[in-house]
């Protein structure tokens, strides 16, 4: 690194976030579902799209909605025609990524009111099964003519994490059974189950051994959007912005074939470069809550210790002594995430972004965690095993 | 050195179903009972069509369709020759963008006659057998 | 904090490039661009990468995947703008104005040659409600609809398209990478695609990669005596469906143009800019372009082009390089095309026939169905 | 007060109502340019060979190959050729096909870290592929006796073979 000036002209608030349900199949255009989560944004922020200066969409790929240039098309419903609008991308840590492309739209200058829009509409690709639509994010060459299911890459990454850190299916099974449970107090939430046992993930379908169904997050359709703002207008819309205090990525090598998997290293460097932008250098102390992403249940582990909020192979530990539940020391996942609220793949990530927003603001109701917060942590993951998206947000 | 240059391979499904969303829906199924349509914006007075639930002028939420005289304007158009990869066509189409008087947007979609021009007043030629698509209505003619 | 542009590197520019995957080609791409940035390790002094390009021209979901290891990005922050080249650069361009960042790098690539299916692929991106049922057999009659409504607005006539086509031919002679450049080549002989397109109107798909290093003020002077500075960069999408869009004049292009300008602090483009690079994907777009960048009044540039004042060696030349229509259309890298080929006229390193290269702008259009524009204003 | 107030959104189950199914078989088709680096690796597949390239300057072997060292941004040195053996590194067993589809028997899968004559390799980083183990079932997935299994690769017969991963049936057991 050329060395990084840490002194910013312009500081980034979040004002505003809007969420649409997340379900299995929903009537709504990819552009309708975007417009409900940006109109709702931009009411709870009390603007309206003329006070926006700039857009920013995320989505994952095209081939789920089945629309090449899915940006172009999104746009409109994402209030980003005649205005400056650019997509962008990590895969499945694409949400977590749009409000940190959002936040140089404001810290550059160049933008006073940004929104922020990510939508999936995985439903679409239908026939036979959104599945499949996944085959194609493997290496054309040397992995796709094998004929890959999805849950290979996580089930063996799954595996080698067992293996290393010797846990059991039992101690996974946890996090389905506590994120599933915190979904039922989200308006959003697809997968609600107050009544889940550890049992019932154990016993739900085998897809790829160590990952059964209930290991695994459901496909959805669903719309995020938050309304970003420099410190000047922010001050001028609400009394209690959320500042933007961190943020970092990371994008390992492509080769997911040639290194370890048992140890996410993509996010350790992606939270490194949140953390020392704002200024936290004892993660476990100094985040209050944290929204890691868990499409998958023990991801929400692996996470965990890749964002240093436990050490190497103590994730489940925690997880088992019930520091990571809501009225825990260290509550992890309040929303339910993906395993209980849906994941839309890039809108999942945004509404991680939007629960720590209502976290630190004290809106979330049912399910504000037990403990003041005063600073919050959003993090998603992509690619290949790959992608590290982090965002710190505070008072 | 050998070499194997070139790897085929696709990148498709089966089918992919698209909706149309609350207010596309109703739009798709007055078009199959063979009629035209525009939604209404409650805030901004203007229809526009293809329709949609939000009005993309104010970005209010649309809830109503109101049915529009099938009768538009041609405003451009093309005689398409060729295909993309410079195949002769079996037959010479007439592709065109047709507004509606008092209506924002309008449709693409082809045009049968000789002697296509600005300006031309066209009325939808509807299929016998409809589904809910916009090819319910095969092409437009002369109005 | 101005924005320095310290490296450029291209490979390809080839109809079909055989012998190298597009992983090697952003390879090679890099290479020259870290090279041409004095010896810039990307390992070590880059602090971001961006990479533009769209999945199904890659035939791979998710394809940012593949993004980091060919330009030396694994294990840094790298991410992926679905868009054009110049959207990138405008990603990096706010990226170090926000100060966070020092040096990025940005990347694009397009192999047209590996799909087969163009047509279909590129109908994919239009509304699957209101057009897509019509399956179209020709995605560039979406272009002639605009080209009627352009030439029947503003009294365009097929001779006017064809000094376009001539120029393009005659000026990407002496590009080393217009491969399509063929002076001589008569419009009126070529086939009727969509009227009122011939073949000669509608630019061809190219293979090529291009990487651009940008930096802050601050450091630039480390990786290059002579940047080319960034000083406005903007985009914008008119409408996400074709049929709400201005069908005779691309408004995109224009407000794109307008935001660029104020950044650079230009009041009058036609006096202020030497030169200009625009898409011309269609022979027709280079004079809608032209006007809505300001660089003549509405309906004027046909006459403008018509003198000779847009040619090489004339009063404000447009695409010394013969734009889109002598390189080809190397998908998302077209923006990136011409904001190379501009800073090689502006370093003096493209001998190019004009008085004065000081001050470029260069535009980008994403090509139907998209009404997306990006305009850069570079300063040396 | 509970955020988000009222989200929105219509869920169906079943399309009761005019939808546009596009069929989508033959729309995006393509013909990929393998390269240089593949290029050379699906020809040595053809000829039983597992080819990879070597970085010299920091020692990293690249099976599948790249031209160039992901690490030290620069072209690859040399070619070297995996003995065929190598150990599991991870492994699963799919009990669903790439459409979702329940597979008729469980497929074993993994990433075999290979052997390359003249090098070592720790757990970080090394040559290795993705593909299927035969000759284990899933019992010995789910009692994780195939972490560190010694595996070697079986080809298809020479005439079989067409320049692909698929040459290569599966990498088979040989010492649990």
């Amino acid at each position: 690194m050329t060395g990084r000036n840490l002194n910013f002209k312009h500081r980034v608030a979040v004002v505003g976030a809007g969420l649409t349900l997340f379900r299995r199949r929903m009537l709504e255009t990819p552009q309708e579902l975007a417009w409900l989560a940006a109109k709702q944004a931009l009411d709870e922020a009390g603007l309206t799209l003329k006070d926006i200066d700039c857009v920013v969409i995320g989505s994952a790929p095209d081939t789920f909605d089945g629309v090449h240039m899915k940006g172009e098309y999104l746009a409109e419903g994402a209030g980003g025609i005649q205005k400056p609008t650019v997509r962008v991308y990590v895969g499945g840590a694409t949400g977590v990524f749009v409000p940190i492309a959002a936040w140089w739209h404001v810290a550059s200058g160049l933008c006073k009111r940004v929104l922020a829009v990510a939508e999936e509409k995985m439903s679409h690709s239908a026939k036979p099964h959104p599945q499949y639509v996944f085959r194609y994010i493997w290496d054309p060459i040397v992995e796709k003519p094998l004929n890959p299911n999805l849950l290979w890459i996580f089930a063996m990454e799954m595996h080698r994490y067992m293996y290393r850190c010797k846990v059991k299916k039992e101690d996974i099974a946890l996090v389905a059974v506590k994120n599933k449970r915190n979904a039922c107090g989200h308006p959003s939430a697809q997968l609600c189950d107050p009544n889940i046992k550890m049992e019932d993930v154990l016993n739900s379908e085998v897809l790829v051994w160590p990952v059964n169904r209930l290991d695994v997050s459901p496909v959805s359709d669903g719309a995020a959007a938050v309304v970003l703002a420099s410190e000047e207008e922010a001050r001028r819309i609400t009394d209690t912005p959320v500042w933007i205090k961190g943020i970092g990525w990371t994008l390992d090598t492509t080769h997911w074939t040639n290194r370890d998997l048992a140890y996410p290293e993509y996010v350790r460097r992606a939270a490194e470069m949140a953390y020392r932008m704002a200024g936290i250098d004892h993660p476990r102390r100094q985040i209050d809550v944290a929204e890691p992403y868990d499409p998958f249940d023990y991801k929400e582990l692996h996470h965990m210790e890749g964002l240093g909020l436990a050490k190497k192979c103590e994730a489940p530990i925690l997880t088992r002594e019930g520091v990571t539940q809501r009225d825990g020391d260290l509550p992890i996942n309040p929303s339910g995430g993906l395993l209980g609220v849906g994941n839309p793949i890039a809108a999942a990530g945004l509404m991680k972004v939007a629960e720590i927003f209502w976290q630190v603001r004290g809106e979330a109701g049912a399910r504000q965690v037990k403990k003041p917060v005063y600073t919050g942590l959003a993090q998603a993951w992509g690619d290949l095993m790959q992608a590290g998206t982090v965002i710190v947000m505070g008072i | 050195m050998k070499r194997i240059k070139q790897f085929p391979e696709v990148m498709e499904i089966e089918a992919y179903v698209y909706t149309a969303g609350p207010i596309g829906t109703k739009w798709l199924e007055a078009l199959r009972a063979g009629r035209l349509t525009a939604a209404y914006c409650p805030k901004c007075g203007r229809l526009f069509m293809p329709p949609k639930m939000y009005c993309p002028y104010d970005f209010e939420e649309v809830k109503e369709l109101r049915e529009v005289e099938p009768v538009g304007v041609v405003e451009t158009y093309t005689v398409v020759e060729r295909d993309f990869y410079g195949e002769q066509l079996k037959e010479k189409k007439v592709l065109a963008f047709i507004k509606f008087p008092g209506v924002e947007g309008g449709l693409i979609h082809y045009v049968k006659t000789d002697k296509p021009r600005i300006g031309m007043r066209v009325r939808p030629r509807w299929r016998a057998e409809r589904r809910g698509l916009v090819t319910d209505i095969e092409y437009f003619e002369e109005a | 904090m101005r924005v320095g542009i310290v490296g450029v590197g291209w490979f390809g520019f080839q109809p079909e490039v055989v012998d190298y995957s597009f992983r090697e080609m952003m390879f090679k791409a890099a290479q020259r661009a870290y090279e041409d940035a004095g010896g810039l390790d990307p390992r070590s002094e880059v602090d971001a990468f961006v990479s533009c390009q769209e999945d199904f021209w890659e035939g791979i979901s998710i394809a940012d995947e593949f993004a980091p290891d060919p330009v030396g990005g694994a294990m840094k922050s790298v991410y992926t703008v679905t868009g054009d080249g110049l959207q990138c650069v405008g990603q990096a361009y706010m990226m170090i104005r926000s100060g966070l960042f020092d040096v990025v790098v940005v990347e694009s690539h397009g192999k047209p040659s590996d799909v087969e299916t163009l047509n279909e692929v590129i109908f994919t991106a239009t509304d699957p409600i209101s057009l897509r049922p019509l399956g179209l057999e020709n995605v560039h009659a979406l272009a002639a609809l605009e080209a009627r409504a352009y030439m029947s607005k503003f009294g365009v006539t097929e001779e006017h398209l064809e000094a376009v086509v001539e120029k393009a031919h005659k000026a990407g002679v002496k590009n080393q990478r217009a491969v399509y450049a063929s002076p001589g080549k008569s419009r009126s002989a070529t086939p009727v695609v969509a009227e009122p397109l011939r073949e000669a109107d509608v630019a061809k798909f190219v293979d090529a990669a291009v990487v651009v290093v940008l930096a802050s003020e601050r450091v630039a002077k480390r990786y290059n005596d002579t940047p080319v500075w960034v000083d406005g960069v903007w985009w914008s999408t008119e409408f996400s469906s074709l049929e709400f869009h201005d069908w005779a004049f691309p408004l995109h292009a224009r407000e794109a143009a307008d935001g660029a300008y104020t950044q650079a602090k230009i009041a009058d483009p036609y006096k202020e800019v030497d030169f200009a690079e625009v898409d011309n994907r269609y022979s027709f777009k280079e004079l809608q372009h032209i006007e809505a960048l300001r660089l003549a009044p509405r309906g004027t540039a046909k006459d403008l082009l018509a003198d000779g004042a847009f040619c090489p060696g004339g009063r404000l030349p447009v695409n010394l390089s013969g734009g889109a229509l002598a390189e080809g259309v190397p998908f998302e890298v077209h923006g990136l095309a011409r904001l190379s080929y501009a800073v090689g006229v502006m370093r003096g390193e493209v001998k190019a026939e004009v008085d004065k290269a000081e001050t470029a702008v260069v535009h980008s259009w994403r090509g139907v169905p998209t009404a997306t524009s990006v305009v850069a204003v570079l300063r040396i | 007060m509970t955020k988000p107030k009222n989200p929105r959104g219509t869920p169906f189950e079943e399309v009761a109502f005019p939808v546009y199914e596009m069929p989508h078989v033959g729309k995006a088709r393509y013909n990929y340019t393998t390269g240089w680096a593949l290029g050379r690796f699906l020809a040595g597949l053809k000829e039983g060979k597992i080819l990879g390239t070597v970085c010299k300057k920091c020692g990293r072997v690249f099976i599948p190959p790249r031209m160039y060292c992901s690490y030290c941004f620069r072209e690859v040195d040399d070619w070297v050729e995996a003995s065929g053996e190598g150990t599991v590194h991870t492994v699963v067993a799919s009990y669903i096909e790439a459409t979702r589809a329940r597979a008729e028997e469980p497929k074993i899968v993994g990433v075999i870290k290979l052997d390359v004559p003249g090098y070592n390799f720790d757990d970080h980083f090394f040559p290795g592929v993705l593909h299927y183990i035969c000759g284990a079932s899933d019992e010995d997935v789910k009692n994780m006796k195939l972490f560190g299994a010694r595996v070697r690769a079986r080809f298809k017969p020479p005439e079989q073979r067409t320049g692909s991963i698929t040459d290569i049936e599966c990498f088979e057991v040989v010492r649990p």
